[in-house]
């Protein structure tokens, strides 16, 4: 749908949304693939030294790269045994010729949001691990992703970053803080020792596009931009549902659970590609 | 404020925190046209819910350089006031707020006919003055009767309602309490006699199964709540044919 | 005046402007009444639930909610012995074809502004009273008020609206507070028991329109637009002046003394509706 | 600085914070024309106030849709220097020099002829470089002589000053200590000729008698000031007639 | 060059832009000074009695008032046994045609880090003297100037006024402090006893307007208007070079060493202008 | 990541923190052509450093007003990614970000040939992935190569490079720890074959005897990126005419 940028498309962009739709009638994708393919994933975690961890993760031309950085934090009035979680996307305007520099648009702050809860609600992350010293101090874990090139599916390709970065990253050990409570304004968070950050459970996200009744699944750039619905479903390891978006359009009610079944599907094989590229970069890179 | 009816009823499965049914709406209602200047307007009550939604349009666009050629563009801002909560909320709209606007703004697009007012733009308003939970559907079901009391063309009226898991039970209208501690949220919005769903998110963690349970009940509250708003519009029409302008306006 | 706003009239609003200074010719108001009359006034305290005060006022069609809400909070270095007094206003966008969404415009800054010092200024609040600790720890009293439907006469419908409001409601006991000062991250300011608001004036505010060199009291929105100048005047129980705001235009010397005599008058007319408001619903709604 | 000349002489009623009379103005000083690349500027020093004033326009308005088709648009901006006060002040304009800056405008706009300036807008710029209490009057007084010295055409100068109350007394010329500990707070704004008050707020707690006696006084300094803005811009228009355009600009 | 400003400029400044380069010709300039001479400088050190320091600054018809005040802050956790220098510079609406109130302007923002960095790497100020207790508290002080009319060569005359007002005022005594710090929260900062603020160097920036291959020190508005490249230098009084930037425009490699002798040379002439006038004026005005 | 190839060579005067000679780079790589989007872009590394430029554009100019008649707008954004150092930097652009912003378009701007395209503008987007000191010479580098992939045409390369002194002794191409530690740090930016300078800025404190040696080591590495530019550039060409346009996006 993405109708605040279709006006800032390029002539190519919209002869190419043009093909997207007759090529639909043969039933096939502009890039040849089968309805139901991803495009080419890769995942390199720890790619960037300076945050407690990171990884880029390209999907098709679609370039992303996730930072998490802790801070020592007040935990909310509300959740005094919970660390905090907060995450920020940005869609960098090297990213397309529509994306602009700024404060979060609506649409990156939509995108954040489905990220977050797909991280959130999965508990991917125990944020009761996160307390130093309950309702007072608190590990603060900043998802950051950045978007270098869009070509669609950009929540997917941060679902997986972030993942891949939690799986493979470090964090500050609570419980040493929580020793060294008294020194806390003198201890560099730098120089607090690492533990693995406690990780329970991959949830992986998986977008569909509707075009002509027909579900697209991880939609390119071109194909989001003339698709009549499009939403993202995140399963956890266990074929739950932990956060459900449609961003644009309607379905039909039978529809909803048409896209259920085939993100299921999708999840389960995504979710084997991801820890099986982890598993390879971690070893390397970590030891 | 509209009363809670505590029922003492034999409940079927388990006590909701208000001493709900597992698929028992909380009381409401839903009143159109209570705002003098809005071409049009509708308020809602949904348990301690309250909702006021203003229609300004359709009216020339600014700025010029957005004005879309072949259909009108509709604003839409989900709003809560300071006094909605009960730590107080800062005015300036929240990430959360932000992202309401939008999915609500998308929900009422796939029913308002655009293509009639080709530059053009219809503002929604809308304010939530008392929050208790589910404030996104209450939003739109209250927004879609200010469309329709503004005249504004419709494929369909648009309602919402949630559903959600909470100590384990599906249940129906998800309540503030419920929406804290329970384990999941599902708020959807639909087009009744189109059967489209036109918002539809989650949050927390539920099965296939538990899904398609809380869908249905979902469902079956939103017809209950688009009949109370067919009733919003026939009370205004009855009181324009039979009282002066005047008094229309009048309040309780 | 509203200069701003006259811009974005409807056509219906500039004819009925017209009208106004038709009548004016006649020595009648458009909507009948005299040019001394209030509209008809309606004050539903404890409207909200959330908040610590709060309550509804309808001036004919102008509709309006104030809320307060207390927090603990640092006191002004230079009043350490004085709680703290907030007040925001927003003329919502469902008040008028003309009202924005957005940051405060200097019209809605203004008014705030009024409102705050109709209230500090008359000492209807005792400040003093909401020190928990002196220097330390205070009080913070937030006073929001919103217009939803502007009909003209925003200032003395959110006077009316918080002043109801902190004769009905309640504030958490900053005797209480300071009690349990040493378990104060700790304490849920919900949770502690409440005390009245220690009011001690009953400050009313009236607004004056002047147009063709003639007063007209609680102008609508509409003769607000024509006026030569519009200005508020606050007095207290004692008949004290205690706040004036000239909003916009220009006076001779003698019209201002016929403005505060007018408004003196009607103060007292005013002050007896509200108080007759609150003690029925007062009793309804507290007891 | 102006030296503030402390008087020995026998007061009437009570001793003032800075040893002045009831009625009796601080030290005062304005002159015109003061920047040179300003279309019409002025200073004003009144006790420890210090404020400059700077005029630009009539000139062409953007962005062209806020263009007034029958008048020139006054702009004006009212702004405290980070260093003007005893602790730092962010360069951010508060919400009191967003209200105060309105209030201004209107006193301003009363007397500027702006019928003769159609689609054109006239920018007035008042910076308090030191503030010691009623500097928005004072700035209205400063800002009125730059309007005359740019040229503007008006139907009256514009001069402001305060009354107030004081430990029990009505004094003239409200200074900063009587501001922050005094009982009530007058600031008015007048055209002199014309006999219109073009600003007046009042803060704190007078009763009818107190605000009667405040507000003559108010216009007693008023008239006193009149004369000092007459001096300054006579000032100018002497050196104007016997000195290059070169000298003009000389300070002190 | 200032781009931005250009399409502001007033008939009259594009004349006399003309005229620079018409003159350049034949060697000469606009206001009839040789093209190493700076305009007459007045400083007036404590023009303002609110702050610990200030001093007003006309460089011809370029008009500043620097002030500086000193506040309780907490060290960056990278220096933790320095004081913190923040310099906020405002060009006010007032100073030309061209100049805009609001948030700092990319130009704003440049002169006021370039005044900065004159300031800071100079050492002219010891922050390590502006430490209460290490690691906790020390003395913020916060440089503030303000054009009110702008003539061109901002940056040297703020430099100019930020050295005169250091050299001048005093501060609180950082030792004082310390030694009541339990009672930190109830001490008011302007009764602290003050000592002089510790300088240790007289830099000073000299800024050079590239026209026609030929430099011309100290430009006035319509110079920089036309300069294609301008450069400020800055020089400790050991004839250290501390700071140096580069606006706009290009220069050769040997224009840089060309640029630099110069500066050098106006540094040592306006540093003692600078010692004379401050020597006067803080006898006059601090005994 | 470029591996760090640790020289354990006898070095000529003392030890810098990663090992290198006062005059050695650290180890660079510059690509051209790595996002599928953009006009035009390029990424460097050097050291730690990763940095990604893109273009786009020549392109029509918004807003209207803003439009020069006689040349294109060159527009550029220095930004740093909320990972790039080691405490989480708010992507809110700081004063430094905007500062360095203004400096990098005046570097490129004296070489993009902007008389080309009255009334477009072309835009420059620089984001700091990862930052281990000098990255607004090592942006500046990456800017021009990713201008050159876009087709926009110019007048010579841009190259920047940085020397400082560190320890007393004056050394090329600052790290991280020499930045923070160091007594100076010179970024220059230059148009090689023009023999221009295009960027200046120095901290710190040098004599004029270091700054010359400083300035002529800068000169000397400078060069040495050239010729890396001039590397990347080539590895495109060679690439687009051997290979499909598919092939070109491949990344490592």
């Amino acid at each position: 749908m993405r109708r605040n940028n279709l006006k800032k498309n390029t002539l190519h962009e919209l002869l190419m949304a043009n093909n997207v739709l007759k090529m639909a009638k043969e039933n096939k994708r502009i890039d040849g693939r089968d309805f139901l393919d991803y495009r080419p994933i890769k995942i390199e975690p720890n790619v960037i030294e300076k945050p407690d961890a990171s990884a880029r993760v390209m999907l098709g031309d679609t370039f992303i790269i996730v930072g998490i950085n802790f801070e020592i934090g007040t935990p909310f009035s509300d959740s005094p045994d919970k660390g905090i979680l907060i995450t920020e996307g940005e869609v960098l305007p090297t990213a397309s010729f529509g994306a602009e520099a700024g404060p979060p648009s609506e649409e990156e702050i939509e995108i954040s949001r489905v990220v977050d809860r797909s991280i959130r609600e999965s508990g991917v992350v125990d944020l009761s691990e996160l307390v130093i010293v309950p309702g007072e101090k608190v590990l603060k874990m900043f998802v950051d992703f950045n978007i270098f090139n869009d070509d669609g599916n950009i929540v997917d390709a941060a679902v997986l970053g972030t993942v891949a970065a939690l799986l493979t990253g470090k964090m500050p050990d609570p419980k040493y803080i929580a020793e060294h409570i008294d020194e806390i304004d003198k201890i560099s968070l730098k120089e607090v020792p690492r533990v693995p950050i406690p990780v329970k459970d991959i949830p992986i996200s998986t977008t569909l596009a509707l075009i002509g009744d027909k579900f697209y699944v991880d939609p390119n750039y071109v194909e989001e931009s003339v698709a009549e619905a499009l939403i993202t479903i995140t399963h956890t390891k266990n074929d739950e549902i932990c956060a459900v978006q449609l961003y644009e359009g309607a379905l039909g009610y039978e529809q909803v659970f048409e896209a259920l079944n085939i993100s299921l599907n999708k999840s389960r094989e995504i979710r084997d590609i991801l820890l099986s590229m982890v598993k390879n970069e971690s070893t390397e890179t970590n030891e | 404020m509209p009363k809670k009816e505590k029922k003492n009823e034999k409940v079927d499965e388990f006590i909701r925190p208000d001493g709900r049914k597992y698929d028992e709406l909380r009381p409401y209602k839903i009143r159109a046209h209570i705002l003098k200047n809005a071409d049009g307007s509708a308020e809602i009550r949904l348990g301690g819910n309250w909702i006021i939604a203003a229609v300004y349009g359709p009216k020339e666009h600014f700025p010029k350089f957005e004005i879309s050629q072949d259909r009108a563009i509709l604003n839409c801002r989900y709003h809560m006031n300071p006094y909605s909560t009960s730590e107080r909320k800062s005015p300036k709209p929240s990430r959360r707020e932000i992202e309401l606007s939008k999915v609500i703004r998308n929900a009422l697009t796939q029913s308002v006919i655009l293509d009639d007012f080709p530059e053009m733009s219809i503002d929604v308003f809308i304010e939530v003055a008392q929050a208790e939970g589910s404030t996104r559907v209450a939003s739109i079901t209250a927004a879609s009767v200010a469309l329709a009391d503004a005249g504004i063309p419709m494929r369909d009226m648009v309602v919402g309602c949630s559903a959600g898991k909470y100590n384990g039970h599906i249940i129906l209208d998800v309540g503030e309490i419920e929406d804290k501690e329970g384990e999941a949220d599902l708020p959807i919005a639909i087009m009744p006699n189109l059967r489209k769903v036109v918002l539809l998110q989650m949050d927390g963690k539920m099965t296939h199964e538990e899904f398609k349970k809380a869908f249905d009940l979902a469902l079956k509250g939103a017809m209950q709540l688009y009949e109370e708003q067919l009733n919003a519009l026939k009370n205004i029409l009855e009181s324009m044919s039979t009282l002066g302008e005047g008094e229309i306006n009048e309040k309780k």
